[in-house]
């Protein structure tokens, strides 16, 4: 099996997909000339997530991440939202191949590029953290993409 | 719903047909001899591979058995065929000729080649995925050797004017090497009728054993050897011969060309059966590769708004096994060269679905196959921030 | 008389064993699937093929699996290691060492890359076919990148001191590869301790299946690849995997060396009994290869004043396979290189043979060898005028 | 099967093995380098070969040929054994494998060189189109050796 009992559940039962209409932030990150594009809404009161939904273009591990991120930010503070990496996604899912690695990068940025948007709304501090990063492979190099591990030799 | 399997990736690998593992099997325990050794059991063995040598010959229409060279799979044979006439050849020049949807196995033998000095055209395909000889015919300069382009495409299908190609180069007098991988077994093999130089093949595409495969070389025609050592195949290949595997490849290939007609009727009546259930069931879909000229059995289409590895998954979940453009690319980010090469925008190339449709597929098995695509492209599209956008009209 | 067969040709090929075939079986009809997909039945041979690169990896000592990558054959692999090693390495130098008792597979490799512009240094051999390691020393120079000596010989069975070539070579920086397509299964390996940086094996030779082989790479070696394509084995060997052949190839190797000790034993004491007969019953006969730095079921003997074929012929019709000097040239009219190189003049190099004993030989098919060696070679003595010269003290 | 039936019986029961004590012409051809020495013995009363023998070093065709040779010479005229060429042993023995056509043109030699010794002794005109081939392949040329048919490809 190339993906996890756990990806291949929340690939096939993705949690938390759709829209919120009213939401106070959206973010979307990837692009489809790469083949994955995630976008997230997120719906805030008092400083905590109580609802966060998404929508993906993309692979079994895009839709996975997705599912599996909007799980773990859904009644956090945005500050421990900001503190969930792609690690913790790929973790909760047991894992992800390596080629992969780079879809979970993608779920960290979905979720930042929403936080972001929250805070241009209301007025609040920027993180310009990923600021251009199309989410395609080898672009911005800040992350643990994986690849070495398959294209080790040429 | 796990426990059912319908195989649509026929253009990936087949299963081996028991009558050829049963011509296979005596040849493991048994006839196992050294083919080049004097004693009986050896000489036996030297039959069968010459039989089988016959049997080829006659299957692709060549003049003489001893044009037939077994390989150990269709990437030797190409690899060989281009590497060998180029080595051969490089005094005459270092210049050859491709197009840009052949299989890796072409190409990454040229760009292999590239990289030790020789020039690499890649002839462009038009929309449909076809090669226009006119195109040949001007690429070809005084120091080109070698023009090879594939009989048909493993992704889209598309079926090349493989005889005119070759009148091209035969102009010229420029030898002509084609893949033939997809088309053996498929559609008619006459290496005479062509005219080509060399024809590549490879075993398991017709139901043959995998790691078995054949270079057609024509009377005359001199290439280096790939592979060095002893004196097998009439010095042109060496080590010990496969004998099982050159049985099973003559045998699948013979069965395979006995019954060519009614194997391509009902391959391509299962494969129109699909085409009209889903272009009348799902919109915003895309044929790819040429109406008409194409393998009878390959059906490769472009879903909009959702991505190829999701579409498989899903059919795999219902026990259908399909293919996202080429089965060897998949796990890769980028999308598929041939669907970049007709023109296709990476967002749709993404998207797209090669099923390729076998002896034992049945129509209700296609209808299946049509009723779970139109829930699972949903299911996808409702998720899709494209899909989104689209209905939004961004 | 003619119905009995006795097969003492192990050394060019083996029948696969009944357990290795079962192993084999399932990956023809029903775990088809390409490798290389996405869908669960691929996904199934990939793990077959990953099982099978471990079951290997442990045979041959190797650090990690990804060390080992599977090919189409012993040749095949000999050929990637020589000339995949020639084309990475030929800026730092165009030099390459051998010996003069290489198998075909290695010695037309280097003669081809010499008519490319390498140079090659053949080290000799003594009497008894051992190669000195200071000779290697002594013939390494600044612009050597690989040395390729065997591990054992095809036709005489002498064992090269492959542990103290390795640290010669690793003294001077120098890649070296040893052909062990003889030693498997029939020696211990373990690639760590003998410290070589490629290894090559061919699966037929262990009762695994043909067309199959190995080519060790130890990790941090880097080569050019021999067959381009495909993403297949780590981008290192293009081509859909024969998965068939592989599990079979692994299931062969695993058996053999679970069975190492006492496979050893039971062909060193069928070959010394022979070797005992035929010098206590027939007179001018010479063993060839070392004593006892030699493959246990290998016996190599020349009888003077007769001719090889005519002693294979005579044997067959007794209904016992052997060969005379390696199987691979038999036909042709040179005598082997290999006897050659040990020193033995023309005339007796023609009348050598070649037994090599397997694990279903017994004792009493040994003896039956006997007597019938003692009566043919009286007879072709008989016949011979080279005898009738010696009788007569001409 | 490598060789014919034929051959197969003239190797595996030769005609004709042996020495011939007085006998008025003796031939030897090739040598142990290549592989094939045949030795030819003849009796020639009248003109008439009566009888002839042969030792043979080489393998089953050097064998067969020289079997068959000396059956087809026996009971023939000088003339009419001199006239027996290697394709006529080759036809009588069923052909032979293209890389063992030389041991018929061995056997075709083994009767001149016997039949120059005879006239040598007797005082009788020379044929020289014999001297100096040792029957090692690819030798005289002046024979049809046939081996273009398996090294066509090189
Ligand atoms: C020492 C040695 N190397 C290489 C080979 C080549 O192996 P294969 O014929 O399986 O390619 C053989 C046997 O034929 C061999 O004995
Ligand atoms: C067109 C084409 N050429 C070459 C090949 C290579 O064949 P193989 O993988 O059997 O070496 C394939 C299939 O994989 C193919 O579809």
């Amino acid at each position: 099996m190339m993906y996890s009992e756990k990806v291949m559940d929340h690939f096939s039962n993705p949690r938390n997909v759709g829209e919120i209409e009213d939401a106070d932030g959206v973010g979307q990150v990837g692009n489809a000339k790469c083949g994955d594009i995630m976008k997230m809404y997120l719906k805030i009161e008092d400083g905590i997530i109580v609802d966060a939904k998404f929508k993906t273009f993309g692979c079994g591990a895009a839709v996975a991440t997705s599912s599996m991120a909007t799980e773990l930010i859904k009644g956090k503070t945005i500050k421990e939202a900001e503190q969930i990496t792609n690690k913790a996604v790929m973790e909760a899912l047991d894992g992800l191949p390596p080629a992969k690695v780079h879809c979970s990068v993608l779920a960290e940025e979905a979720i930042a590029a929403a936080l972001k948007d929250y805070r241009e709304r209301h007025g609040l501090v920027e993180d310009s953290r990923y600021e251009g990063c199309a989410g395609c492979c080898g672009g911005c190099g800040a992350h643990d993409h994986g690849h070495d591990l398959e294209n080790e030799e040429d | 719903m796990q426990e059912r399997v319908i195989y649509f990736d026929h253009a990936a690998t087949t299963y081996v047909k028991p009558e050829v593992l049963e011509a296979m099997i005596p040849y493991f325990t048994q006839n196992f001899g050294n083919a080049s050794s004097i004693y009986s059991i050896g000489r036996q063995n030297r039959n069968a591979i010459e039989d089988a040598r016959s049997t080829v010959a006659k299957s692709i229409g060549a003049q003489n058995p001893s044009e037939i060279y077994f390989t150990g799979s269709g990437t030797e044979a190409d690899n060989w065929a281009i590497k060998g006439t180029a080595l051969y050849h490089q005094k005459k020049g270092k210049h050859i000729i491709t197009s840009t949807i052949e299989h890796p196995a072409v190409l990454a033998t040229c760009e292999f080649l590239q990289k030790q000095g020789f020039v690499i055209t890649y002839i462009p395909v038009d929309n449909e995925g076809l090669v226009n000889p006119d195109d040949v015919d001007k690429a070809i300069r005084p120091d080109t050797i070698l023009v090879t382009i594939m009989m048909a495409n493993n992704e889209i299908g598309t079926i090349q004017p493989i005889k005119e190609i070759a009148q091209v180069c035969k102009k010229h007098g420029v030898l002509f090497h084609t893949d033939a991988v997809q088309a053996a077994g498929n559609i008619p093999i006459n290496v005479q009728d062509l005219g080509v130089d060399m024809l590549s093949v490879s075993g398991h595409k017709f139901y043959g054993p995998k790691g078995t495969g054949m270079l057609y070389i024509r009377k005359g025609v001199r290439i280096e050897n790939l592979i060095h050592g002893g004196h097998q195949e009439r010095n042109r290949r060496a080590g010990t011969e496969n004998v099982p595997g050159i049985v099973g490849f003559a045998k699948a290939l013979e069965l395979a060309t006995l019954n060519l007609d009614a194997h391509y009727q009902k391959l391509y009546s299962l494969r129109e059966r699909a085409l009209k259930g889903i272009f009348e069931r799902i919109p915003h879909v895309r044929l790819n590769g040429h109406r008409e000229k194409r393998l009878p059995g390959n059906l490769n289409v472009s879903f909009e708004f959702v991505e190829g590895e999701s579409i498989l998954l899903m059919l795999d979940m219902k026990g259908i096994k399909a293919s996202s453009g080429s089965a060897c690319t998949s796990g890769s980010l980028d999308p598929s060269h041939v669907l970049l090469a007709i023109g296709l925008p990476h967002e749709i190339a993404h998207g797209s679905l090669r099923l390729s449709f076998g002896e034992q597929n049945t129509e209700e098995e296609v209808d299946y196959l049509v009723d779970s695509l139109v829930e699972i492209i949903d299911k996808l599209r409702r998720m899709s921030p494209l899909y989104e956008d689209y209905v939004k009209g961004v």
